[in-house]
């Protein structure tokens, strides 16, 4: 089906090629609004009660998955999150499978058996999503040692809400990689929130810190700013394909939804004024829309026409999901065992 | 004089909350447990009654403010660590055990941890795999924790108000699909032993015991089975440690025909003790095997179809106990 | 010709050997595994072999390389993760419960996990409460892990040979007590399949299923029964997940009598476990009731004779077998 | 016996009474010397097998536990290590329930059932030494947070050793008493190695900086000075007594012997050459005894003489122990609920 040809992963797998600054900042468009567009659908089934359980959009923040994705080869590694869409689709996932994974169907990423916080796979690195906060830490820094290991030049990127600076095995991790040298990148999306509590309620100190205090190179950049994400991220892959280590991102970011499709009253812990503020001023598509138009590398009219186009993929993609199957019962004790 | 109905959690805040009343080292530590009062808003308004030095939001760290709890509970506090989902109890494991556990034994004695740890079972929310574990056998094996199941809002109330005032280390489940199940809970400050088990029903054809929610499947299969013509005696030990064994054995014998029901795994799990506990006390009284249902044994799949497999149903165990009593 | 001995330790360590010679991918990681061969020296001059790249130290971080070796499994390595106590296990449970067992069947078959953890059970060692645990029944309830329990050196090499060569997370526990006891192992490349129970002594009155050290504990009480007039046989099933249930019953059907030994705690444990697969299988066959024999339900003590009254000894389990044969 | 009546802790216990600079220095050469000899007799028993298992001996560090306990209140809380010995001393228990404890016998502090790596004691406030690396951390924490809640003015101290610095806890910890001004101070023991391993081979980065990435202070002191190690504790137990929050203490400093007991064979880990100069240079008795000599506050042969009296109550110690006898084996399963 036409979904899987736009596929967004395709860009990312021929980055060998040549591509102009317009068709790379066109990409990373094309990108984040597949995202923003991918969650409309997921908050409208769970709307209209087509989705079982929860999802966790990520509206919003879609520049740093993009900017970091657009910046990593194919066969570079990802661990996700609960609030991983973008990470998924970002990476190259198809948003056919993803919605038929997130209804539980038998054609999605794990036949149905993971759901959104669980999506997986192989063909585009992305080691799978975690509904453990900081649950994917070691993974990804496993991932990396094979890679030193097996001298593939691979790198991985780890993503985690600043909630996961909770979480011991972070600095568990953070010191194995950085005494190893490993070709990990720590992504940690600040988006103000853990669930329902602010964090500087629950975080001490600075977040950079938390990664320097191991001798990791840490920076901070906005997480609005696709085209400054993709910088720093860059020259952070390329450190660590080169054997320079380790590195931590701190990419403060915002979700414009709830903390899932559920969380519809949540003036009691944040306002609407700093909800709209971040909506109307920092939008990470407007802002980059705004600057392709300012480069005269498109114009509302084609920048409109793109996301009508996506809009459409996204609605064909979910009827496909809607339409598949579920797996047989039969599956239910397969998959255990490899 | 009708009586007062409460849900599953409301007699859990209200058990809280007459202890924190009654007891000013009773204090809540956990994520999102303040303003938030959990995801499942078991705890709401509480901050509001005790403030937030008795009601305290922590950062995502179950490792950590479990420690944190066993500290404060040796020192004079009676924590009660709420952990989210309890599939999150993997990241307290050596606290509870290699610490909580051990440290009134291992001290000679001379120091308590009385804290409770609530965390939740149960599956079916669609939440897959690592949100919809029933973890209880791991506590239930360890010397030096209590383990608690309640499977009635009346029994919530009771048990908890009991678990607080315990001066042990009590770890405390909830089945998350329970939460809004009502029933009726006294206004009074009653408590209930740890170790008793209760007859929620009774019967003579065969013995159903189940634990948490499946204490109200069981129930509900029992209906089933009656208009079979099987009359179901349903047990619910409320406590897989302490046990009690006898009631589990007295049942059985005077049945002779027992499924044990509960959600975690069967494998190497609670229905494997209590199958074994009954097989060896009723071994001149049973007719037939013991049998286990619990989770299939698989990680739990989101997929619905397949997650509703995993699970023992009333259909289910109707049809288990119409067999088992040759009526199939 | 006489065959050649080796004891446990050695045992384990020329199966690494072979194994990280057969295949590149295959890696040590742990603390203290490199010069210092471990605190048990049961690793001794694998880094001089195969190098610091193989054979990893590392800080003391358990929950961090375990799951690192998670990670690693999954693209393209053979991890073995040494965990130096059985007792340490707490700190890895959400790395292999949460992720390790579940991200093949999470994954929808997609990501493979094969890893192989190391570790330790097992008291007497005067080690106390934090260092003498056997809580390998933990693993055993989790579906997605595989769960080696090794009796003797021919045991141990073949079996870890194929954990190592599993596609699926192992964890493979090795009784501290055992590592210097000798026994016969052939030098060239045999497995033994997982999932396999081993008859370890035929006999006729009863049956020992016995577990890991339990088992030599179970042969030996098997040779004080024989002068005692009492055949008994001791069944291995070598790993309890995947448990060989036919071998354990069809043992069961023949002798009607039947002890579990395992040096977990019973409650809630391995020995229920089996306790409860014998019971229902060989219902119609048993002339009594199972009975357990384990870790007493106390967290283990110090003081020497306390923790020797924790476990099952060989004049302990012939007395129980003796009067359970109505020979006593 | 004699033995308790010369209780370490005596001093500390009524430390509101107005004591001289020199009973002052010279209490804590006691204390000092008294460790060490504790330790003496320990790796004696071991060698005449009257001691089951193994024991962590705690010599060539005491003037980090004596330092900061001389500096507490009897009431104050600490939690200890497996090389705890020392900290349990110099917070004021008596060597002959000591010594009882580790040959398992009924009169030690746990009754026999703890043994060398569990000696806990409420009279001293000691929560416990703990078998598991990291493992107390929580708990100093916890009683940190309890003082604050019952408003008791106590501090806790909580003593790890570097390889603890590997523990995702601490960062766990070390967050939530910061973010909670909790009375708590993080004692870091670095002695060097974590069992046979070197630290610098597990630990990138700083130690200091693994603190203060939480805002927490954080502050390194020589560990053989048992006087620089009371002045930098004083200051950091009166700033949480004061309710300014927590701290980090990293203590320099290095274990004469082996890991445990056992640990005769040394030399691939650590030099001769090392182990001598550290004993020759930086032996904290030797060097407070030469500063107690320079200031005229005793002459080398008082400080024998004090030496030779706290030997033979050690002796007596033992002997105490030795012939105490072991708890009835109907013990064994009391205890395990309160
Ligand atoms: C170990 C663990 N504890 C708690 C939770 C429940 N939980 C799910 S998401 C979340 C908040 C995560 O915040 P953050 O890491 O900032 O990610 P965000 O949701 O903001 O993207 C929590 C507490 C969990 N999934 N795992
Ligand atoms: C969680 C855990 N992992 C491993 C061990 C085994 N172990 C005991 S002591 C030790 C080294 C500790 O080093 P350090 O913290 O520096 O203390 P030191 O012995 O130097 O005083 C190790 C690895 C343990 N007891 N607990
Ligand atoms: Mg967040
Ligand atoms: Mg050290």
């Amino acid at each position: 089906m036409s979904v899987t040809a736009s596929n967004p992963g395709d860009l990312a797998a021929r980055s060998a090629a040549p591509v102009t600054e317009q068709q790379k900042w066109l990409h990373a468009y094309r990108q984040m609004v597949s995202i923003r567009l991918f969650e409309e659908q997921v908050n409208e089934l769970y709307i209209r009660a087509l989705m079982p359980g929860l999802a966790h959009l990520y509206s919003g923040e879609e520049a740093v998955a993009v900017g970091i994705c657009e910046a990593l080869r194919r066969d570079d590694y990802i661990t996700s999150t609960h609030r991983g869409h973008g990470h998924c689709l970002a990476k190259g996932a198809s948003p056919d499978r993803m919605f038929a994974e997130l209804l539980g169907k038998e054609a999605g990423y794990c036949r149905g058996k993971g759901g959104s916080m669980h999506i997986a796979d192989p063909a585009t690195g992305n080691l799978g999503a975690n509904a453990i906060v900081g649950g994917s830490v070691g993974i990804a820094t496993g991932a990396a040692f094979a890679a030193k290991r097996l001298r593939t030049d691979r790198v991985a990127v780890c993503f985690f809400g600043e909630g996961a600076l909770g979480q011991g095995s972070l600095y568990e991790v953070m010191n194995l990689a950085q005494l190893w040298k490993l070709p990990v990148i720590y992504v940690c999306e600040n988006n103000l929130y853990n669930e329902y509590t602010h964090f500087s309620e629950t975080t001490a100190g600075t977040i950079l810190a938390r990664a320097t205090a191991f001798g990791i190179e840490a920076t901070s950049v906005d997480g609005q700013d696709v085209r400054k994400v993709n910088e720093v991220a860059s020259r952070l892959i390329q450190r660590a394909r080169k054997g320079e280590g380790p590195s931590f991102l701190q990419a403060d970011t915002y979700r414009f939804s709830g903390h899932h499709v559920g969380d519809i009253s949540r003036e009691y812990y944040r306002s609407k004024q700093e909800e709209s503020l971040w909506k109307t001023e920092r939008d990470p598509i407007k802002l980059h829309a705004a600057w392709l138009i300012a480069q005269r590398f498109a114009d509302s009219a084609s920048l409109d026409k793109t996301a009508a186009e996506i809009r459409n993929e996204m609605i064909a993609a979910v009827k496909f999901a809607v339409e598949a199957p579920y797996p047989s019962v039969k599956e239910v004790d397969q998959h255990v065992y490899a | 004089m009708p009586e007062r109905e409460l849900t599953f959690a409301q007699a859990i805040r209200e058990a809280l909350a007459e202890e924190m009343r009654r007891d000013a080292t009773v204090c809540i530590i956990g994520e999102d447990v303040a303003e938030a009062g959990t995801p499942f808003k078991v705890l709401s308004g509480l901050v509001e009654e005790f403030g937030s030095e008795r009601v305290v939001d922590t950062p995502i760290s179950e490792a950590g403010f479990t420690g944190i709890g066993v500290g404060a509970a040796m020192t004079g506090m009676r924590p009660v660590v709420d952990i989210m989902f309890g599939d999150f109890i993997t990241l307290t494991m050596d606290q509870m055990v290699n610490q909580a556990a051990k440290v009134h034994y291992m001290s000679g004695g001379h120091w308590n941890v009385p804290m409770v740890m609530r965390t939740t079972l149960g599956a079916t929310r669609r939440s897959a795999a690592q949100h919809s574990q029933s973890l209880h056998a791991w506590f239930s094996h360890v010397p030096g924790l209590k383990v608690v199941l309640p499977s009635t809002p009346y029994d919530a109330k009771g048990l908890l108000k009991t678990a607080i005032r315990d001066n042990n280390p009590v770890v405390f489940f909830e089945d998350k699909m329970m939460y809004k199940l009502k029933g009726p809970v006294p206004e009074d400050d009653y408590t209930i032993p740890l170790g008793v088990a209760d007859v929620k029903r009774e019967g003579g054809d065969i013995t159903l015991v189940a634990t948490s929610s499946m204490v109200q499947t069981a129930l509900g299969a029992a209906s089933m089975l009656e208009k079979a013509g099987v009359s179901a005696e349903v047990v619910d030990p409320r406590t897989t440690w302490p046990l009690d064994e006898k009631t589990l054995i007295e049942s059985a014998q005077k049945t002779s025909r027992v499924i044990v029901l509960d959600e975690g795994y069967g494998r190497y799990g609670v229905a494997a003790e209590i199958a074994a506990v009954i097989a060896a006390g009723a071994f001149y009284d049973l007719d037939a095997p013991v049998k286990r249902m619990g989770a299939m044994h698989v990680p739990i799949p989101f997929s619905p179809p397949l997650e509703d497999a995993t699970v023992p149903t009333e259909q289910t165990v109707f049809e288990a106990a119409r067999q088992m009593c040759g009526k199939a």
